[in-house]
């Protein structure tokens, strides 16, 4: 589908979502979430400054958006998982009054009403002299100097953390791909049935998304109730679908 | 002399934020009748319109100079250089000055997106602390005196909207699907 | 607002003696005008029994802690000043200790707090002294021969993993950010 707009600079998913929504004139409601998933997607797609630590929030979102637009065409769709954890729209509604909050906040802090506190009189350094800490000593020194670098060191491994993050989604989107092409025909909820976690299967419906996108899939549901088959499609385009998608 | 003089003069000559039990342990009174005493200082202040007001963020209290006259102190105190805030920290900072003291997945859940440098950064600029009390085996995060203090307000109940913003139950139902961590939170 | 807030605002940010004539000419006021507002000040200072009152010192004027109230006060700021050191406070000497001449930017970058107020209080101790050395147009910080040798330690390079802990990468790693442009602008 193609953007009917652009979006401001955004500031995470919900900013994102909230600016697709309100640029829509459409009330915070799951019919219009799922009105403006794919524009998100799109848009995550296309965004080249998403920080690597929050592409995967991004990807959460969007994945419950998708699911949320798939279970409109098909109630009987419901994966537990993702109907665990925040209901978007609540998210998305509490979202909107702090960002209205910090609209105003952002006026006082430049308006320059401020307060001060009291200056420290120099006199009280002449007073006092030397008055070391009783009881320290420098294995304690050292103690704390270890901790200090404990607390660092995850503050450091945080960009190269969320690298191996989006490395191991994408290993796994090639992983499904290549379950799907050998098996040739498989089922949505077999598909889903063997992820062990929430992002796992976050992953696996947005892979799945992604290859009905790009046409190298069937999807084909035999009544409102059963299953959805779904099978490699005679036309697969011969590009590596990874080159297109979005993580 | 008087519990309320005695606090009055501990804070204006130590010039810097008290805990009520702190100050409960210097005067030898019970907290009940500090926060008593401290209400009551606030009070009077207000009434006589005086240049200073005592200012609370959570059980702490500090002695400040009033709003209305930052532009004739400022002329006789530099205050720290605090530049315009960025989209994300005035989103965490609202945050946390309504909802606070929060764990940062709880941040992170009302935001939407992972908070820590934000968490940093603000604690770097002395306008977010980390508190003493620990949550499901979480630091909490509030908003410093520093906060309150270029915002001019004497507390974060005088905010724009606090009872609304801070009573509302659908936040409290969001960080109440909190009680499972966050899948791999990075 | 009134003169006379603006005035009391005024004596108890700069913490120190005005005269008139000063006051004047920072309110815009005549010297008249602030004369009255003064008395009038020490009037209802004195009426709502404050901790604080008006002194007036030949023609200057200062805001100072009642007498009845100094055993209290004296107290506290002795108790703040050689009582034991807060976590936080500990911390920052222990860094400055390790790794120190640092300027303040660098040390907060390392804790990750804000922590002009704990190296103010370090300074008034005598546990830290500013360096000669000058880095970024700031004052480096290190601490002071006499603490070390309270710990009873010769030099630093006598602290205990002195080389491990002093040279860790991740402390190095971190400082190192603060040449960089930050990822997400505060």
């Amino acid at each position: 589908m193609a953007v009917t707009f652009r979006v401001q600079d955004f500031e995470g998913p919900l900013d994102l979502l909230l600016q697709l929504v309100e640029q829509e004139e459409l009330d915070i409601s799951n019919i219009s979430l799922a009105k403006v998933a794919e524009q998100f997607l799109d848009h995550v797609n296309e965004a080249k400054n998403i920080p690597p630590e929050e592409l995967a929030d991004f990807l959460v979102v969007a994945a419950k958006l998708m699911y949320m637009k798939s279970k409109l065409l098909l109630p009987s769709l419901v994966d537990e998982e993702l109907e665990e954890g925040p209901d978007l729209e609540t998210q998305l509604r509490e979202y909107q009054k702090f960002v209205a909050a910090s609209r105003e906040i952002d006026a006082m802090w430049k308006a320059g009403h401020r307060s001060f506190v009291r200056a420290d009189r120099p006199m009280k350094r002449v007073e006092i002299g030397f008055a070391p800490p009783p009881g320290v000593t420098s294995n304690d020194l050292a103690a704390i100097m270890r901790r200090v670098i404990a607390r660092i060191e995850p503050i450091i491994r945080l960009p190269k953390a969320s690298i191996e993050r989006i490395v191991s989604i994408q290993e796994k989107i090639r992983d499904l791909f290549q379950r799907i092409k050998s098996h040739a025909k498989t089922t949505f909820h077999t598909f889903l049935k063997g992820t062990e976690s929430r992002t796992e299967a976050i992953v696996s419906f947005l892979a799945l998304l992604e290859l009905v996108k790009q046409r190298f899939v069937l999807v084909d549901q035999k009544n409102l109730f059963n299953d959805i088959d779904i099978s490699a499609s005679p036309d697969a385009p011969e590009a590596d679908p990874l080159a297109h998608s979005f993580v | 002399m008087n519990l309320e003089a005695q606090l009055e003069a501990v804070l204006f000559a130590a010039a810097k934020p008290f805990s009520v039990r702190r100050l409960a342990e210097l005067t030898g009174q019970s907290a009940k009748d500090v926060e008593a005493a401290l209400a009551s200082m606030m009070e009077s202040l207000d009434e006589a319109e005086s240049g200073v007001m005592l200012q609370k963020n959570g059980s702490e209290y500090e002695l400040v100079t009033r709003p209305e006259v930052a532009e004739v102190v400022s002329q006789v105190v530099k205050a720290e250089a605090q530049g315009e805030l960025s989209r994300p920290s005035l989103e965490a900072l609202t945050i946390l000055a309504y909802r606070g003291p929060l764990t940062r997945p709880e941040l992170e859940q009302v935001r939407g997106v992972q908070s820590s440098m934000i968490l940093r950064n603000l604690m770097i600029r002395g306008l977010v602390e980390e508190h003493e009390d620990v949550r499901l085996g979480q630091p909490t995060y509030a908003v410093t005196f520093a906060f309150l203090n270029h915002l001019g307000v004497a507390s974060i109940e005088s905010l724009p909207d606090y009872e609304v913003l801070r009573g509302h139950s659908a936040v409290s139902d969001v960080l109440a699907q909190l009680e499972e961590p966050k899948p791999e939170s990075v």
